[in-house]
């Protein structure tokens, strides 16, 4: 590895070189798989479901997904339910301003092609705009679907790779 | 004078206000003009209605209130119902008022959850949502589902009172009696909640009728007018309950007003459990276009399969109005058939939309710090205004 | 329902016997304030009907009361029909002032002008075009009914 | 020099009074585990009082103890975003010297007898100037960040600074009037409870703790449903950690005072301990753990009171308390001085 050139660009080359490696990558990916912190952003009637799972008796703290406030302190957003053109462009707008490691859940039918509001002309899918990582069936799904989707979220950060059927 | 107005974005993202914004002018620290911006879910439930035939409504009804369904759901059954001219059977309407009163009890839980957390008491917040889960278990015992039942069908309901649910509901009953006088120490008596909500937000009552509010904000303000006393559906008739009404109309009273009504619907469900007759739960002329297969599975396990004629239901041409007191206040639906089995054009008012008027109305003159309190005390529901 | 159609009657309001009054658009601000000084105080709702083969929009309000507790067991309508090619109609929220935001999305999903109700845009987006309430503004359906 | 002689140099070194205690005992390295035990014990204890089970799959078997750990991690690599139209240098800048100048007070907090990193003879006055440093950085982070809701943050922050420092200091007089010196070493060698010398100081002193540490129901700065985040609106990743951190910094020292004026420093310990370095030191932490798991409870007990609530109690309610409370110990002074001499 040859230091040549400024010293901003071997920077960072000798930081991704030193994060790449096994021992710091576990331990990162342990960090935030144990942290993800939801972005506030109800988009639709799913949020009554994400507020029960993050509530006493399922208590989705158990994982360290504590619902937090900013899109700047948080690396994980829940889109809850269906996603209208102006909501849509909200939760752009949201996620953009969400630091780098960031991940994206997709709760209920509506997230996947729409739901019982198909037809609708005001209705946008969400995997149109935002890398979506894990969908959640159901309308409003269980708040146990939320937790086990948080597991396979879990499970794909820490890399292990069959995420599909924990 | 104008540089001193700071505009503010209460928007979509931010935790003070659900999924809407508020244009906010701020001068320091007291609001000078705001104004909602609603519509950030609104999913045409009314366009949506008239490509779906008539059993297909039901689940459609529900979703934009989700944290109240059984209401929207009884409301637009009674609307079909006049349009069809069938009468459910007196078990089936008693049913009927049983899982409506358990929703609004979990509706009213919701409501406080929601002003808890605004106003920075979690506990509230997460002791809301845990009383909240026991009627859940209630209604998903009685009905399957847990929040989303589609139990109300034309003519009668879908799945008759399991046996064991009368004792369970009952110590269900007994446990949420006994938590109520937890939230009066820890929430609703504590100084800093009383600090917050007194006074902040008063909707007189002139001002109340005028804008044509609904619910316990309406009743908060000490205006008498409850669909359940004023024009009694189903059997809240043959209910004693009383109507609560305050008179202070402030963010405090709101609270105490919901709290009151989770104490008369549990005394009405207390009634029903007692007084429920037995009996079929279909009309009698669907119940006869039943298989004889799906009849004895009926009579073993209490659940009921649609009869056929469901599919192509397709009520006489005309037009019914109906009104439902939900948890949120009062629904209302209006429903057009033209003949065929989809509606001609299906009006659907929910509580919250009549509440959106309140917002500019109230937050005038109070501090940034009051927007929250006000906000959670109106118990709004934006998928539930913007349909 | 009777005596309430007789007290409708004596103010001078031609009432059906099911609640209802038709008035042309012209006369809707005198009728509906003779309807508020017999005491319906807030409307509950304001539907938009589209009957494009007859070229005709019919605005309906359902109005009811609070105060008076004999009126609130009643809902009353009133119906108004106003032409398809330029939908005009002057608004009520001087006289009840709950129907600005049922005014503003009726006015919104059909194109119907109410004039004086300042409130224009509350459930679309601002770049959406068209009038999705109409019968013309087609959604897609279901599969095999195409 | 050989290195052997060079290792026991550094060794002595480091055991000196004024590098152990501002680098490990009192100083950074306790506080910075105890920053992650506290909000560790603050979730937990909330989440008991809320029926429910808090951080737990982290470390099964402890409960959830490293959640703080794995926290702290995701912020170590989280991308720290810099808005464009911000101030770089002063927005870089001021979580890091909030976060530093919270702990200047340890420098002068005795961990025994003998062992003092830096002893004077007015190092209670010393230590109340050094606390009123690093609230001012709430401000720059609030003004530096160009964020309507951060801004609005950082003067509502301006405003509670200055309403209840003013009883704080007023309130140590009071206290450090019945000790007769305001050598923190004397005051905490007398083994006198101060709690009962003048419980109206000890009052004020305790709500101004929670109340300058934004506990819960003055949690006002950073209100969530009013203004997002307070001054910390625009901080990702570690620079946002260094300001959460900054709040517990802060309480664990202004603890470590309030164990020092009103529980009697290390009360218990007899003569000749005293002058053992660490014991009397680890009993004055047991206490101010005290005095923090108090203050982190109200978490789950209070909702958060509005701006000028909390004003009025700092204005109105401690000013007068504090008052009342340098008549009271003057009256106490007086009649020892006249009546029982």
């Amino acid at each position: 590895m040859i230091l040549l050139g400024d010293l901003e660009r071997s920077a960072r080359k000798a930081v991704q070189w030193l994060v790449e490696k096994k021992p710091i990558r576990t331990i990162r990916d342990w960090g935030i798989s144990f942290s993800l912190w939801p972005v506030h952003f109800t988009t639709a009637c799913c949020g009554a479901e994400f507020a029960a799972a993050s509530a006493s008796k399922y208590d989705a703290e158990r994982f360290g997904f504590l619902p937090f406030v900013a899109p700047r302190q948080t690396n994980l957003m829940v889109i809850e339910g269906t996603l209208t053109r102006k909501m849509g462009e909200a939760a752009k707008v949201v996620y953009q301003q969400m630091p780098e490691p960031k991940y994206v859940i997709a709760m209920g039918v509506c997230g996947l092609d729409g739901g019982i509001f198909w037809n609708s002309y005001n209705i946008i899918r969400p995997w149109q705009i935002l890398p979506v990582e894990i969908f959640i069936p159901g309308c409003p799904p269980r708040p146990e679907a939320l937790a086990r989707a948080i597991i396979m979220l879990q499970k794909k950060i820490k890399g292990e790779t069959d995420a599909g059927n924990s | 004078m104008s540089e001193r107005i700071l505009e503010l974005y209460i928007g979509p993202q931010h935790p003070g206000s659900g999924h809407m914004r508020f244009h906010i002018k701020v001068d320091g620290d007291i609001i000078v003009e705001a104004q909602p911006n609603i519509g950030y879910v609104h999913r045409a439930v009314e366009k949506i209605a008239e490509t779906k035939k008539y059993i297909q409504i039901i689940p459609l009804v529900e979703r934009p209130s989700l944290a109240d369904t059984a209401n929207p759901n009884l409301c637009y059954i009674l609307a079909l119902e006049k349009l069809l001219g069938v009468e459910p059977p007196e078990r089936a309407s008693y049913l009927r008022v049983l899982l409506a009163e358990m929703n609004r009890i979990h509706s009213h839980f919701y409501g406080i959850g929601i002003l808890g957390i605004m106003l920075g008491s979690s506990t509230a917040f997460m002791w809301g949502f845990a009383d909240r889960e026991i009627l859940i278990d209630l209604c998903q015992l009685l009905t399957g589902a847990r929040i989303t039942y589609s139990y109300i069908i034309p003519g009668g309901v879908r799945r008759d009172m399991p046996k064991s649910f009368v004792e369970r509901a009952l110590k269900a009953l007994r446990y949420i009696e006994k938590r109520l006088k937890d939230y009066d120490n820890l929430f609703i008596e504590n100084p800093v909640t009383k600090a917050r909500l007194e006074g902040v937000g008063v909707l007189k009552k002139k001002d109340a009728i005028r804008l044509g509010v609904v619910g316990p904000n309406l009743r908060a303000s000490g205006v008498r007018y409850d669909v359940r006393k004023n024009t009694p559906y189903c059997v809240y008739d043959k209910l004693d309950f009383d109507m609560v009404v305050l008179k202070e109309g402030d963010s405090y009273a709101r609270l105490r007003a919901r709290v009151l009504e989770i104490k008369e619907s549990i005394k009405i469900i207390r009634q029903i459990l007692k007084e429920i007759p037995e009996g079929p739960i279909l009309a009698e002329n669907y119940y006869k276009m039943i298989p004889p297969k799906w009849k004895d599975y009926y009579s073993s396990t209490g659940i009921l399969k649609f009869p056929a004629i469901f599919a192509r239901l397709k009520p006489s041409p005309g037009e019914a109005v109906a009104r439902v007191e939900g948890g949120r206040g009062e629904f209302f639906f209006y429903v057009i058939s033209d003949g065929t089995d989809k509606p001609y054009r299906l009006r659907m008012v929910s509580p919250s939309y009549r509440n959106v008027i309140l917002f500019s109305h109230l937050l005038k003159g109070h501090r940034i710090a009051d927007i929250p309190a006000i906000y959670g005390s109106l118990d709004y529901f934006p998928p539930g205004a913007d349909r | 329902m009777q005596e309430i159609a007789e007290r409708l009657k004596a103010k001078g309001l031609k009432v059906g016997e099911d609640l209802k009054i038709v008035v042309p658009a012209s006369k809707i601000k005198e009728e509906a304030r003779k309807v508020r000084d017999v005491g319906y105080d807030h409307v509950k709702s304001v539907t938009g009907i589209d009957y494009p083969h007859d070229g005709v929009f019919k605005i309906i309000y359902h109005v009811s009361s609070y105060s008076d507790r004999q009126l609130s067991k009643s809902i009353l309508t009133i119906e108004v029909e106003i032409s398809r090619d330029n939908p005009q109609i002057p608004s009520l929220i001087d006289i009840w002032p709950s129907v600005k935001y049922l005014e503003a999305e009726t006015s919104e999903l059909f194109g119907i002008e109410f004039q004086g109700n300042s409130l224009k845009k509350v459930m679309l987006p601002e770049d959406f075009e068209g009038f999705p309430l109409r019968r013309d503004f087609k959604i897609p359906v279901e599969g095999i009914e195409k | 020099m050989s290195v052997s002689e060079l290792i026991r140099w550094i060794v002595s070194l480091l055991l000196k009074p004024y590098v152990f205690a501002p680098i490990f005992f009192p100083g950074i390295a306790t506080a910075f585990i105890l920053i992650l035990l506290l909000i560790w014990l603050e979730r937990k204890i909330a989440a008991k009082v809320q029926l429910r089970y808090g951080p737990l799959y982290v470390s099964k078997r402890f409960g959830g103890i490293l959640q703080l750990v794995a926290d702290l991690l995701r912020y170590l690599f989280q991308e720290p975003i810099i808005p464009k139209n911000a101030d770089k240098i002063v927005f870089i800048l001021g979580p890091i010297l909030l976060f530093g100048t919270a702990y200047i007070p340890t420098a002068l907090i005795p961990v025994s007898g003998s062992f003092v990193p830096f002893r004077s003879e007015v190092s209670l006055l010393v230590v109340i100037a050094l606390l009123s440093i690093s609230p001012l950085f709430d401000l720059v982070i609030g003004w530096a960040s160009n964020n309507k809701f951060s801004l609005i943050g950082g003067l509502r922050e301006g405003y509670i600074i200055v309403s209840y420092e003013i009883p704080l200091f007023i309130s140590t007089i009071a206290i450090a009037m019945l000790y007769g010196t305001l050598d923190l070493v004397e005051i905490a060698g007398q083994n006198k409870w101060g709690v009962l010398l003048n419980p109206i100081a000890a009052l004020v002193f305790l709500i101004v703790t929670y109340m300058s540490t934004a506990r819960f129901p003055f949690e006002i700065a950073e209100a969530e449903s009013e203004i997002v985040m307070g001054p910390y609106t625009e901080y990702s990743g570690i620079l946002y950690g260094l300001t959460m951190g900054a709040s517990y910094v802060k309480m664990y020292v202004l603890s470590l005072l309030f164990t020092i004026l009103f529980l009697g420093g290390w009360n218990p310990v007899f003569w000749p301990f005293t002058l053992h370095p660490i014991l009397p030191g680890l009993i004055m932490l047991a206490k101010a753990l005290v005095v923090m798991v108090i203050g982190i409870f109200l978490r789950a007990v209070y909702p958060r009171y509005r701006i000028d609530h909390a004003l009025s109690i700092g204005w109105k309610l401690l000013l007068t308390l504090s008052f009342l409370a340098v008549c009271y110990s003057l009256l106490i002074t007086y009649l020892q001085v006249v009546v029982w001499v």
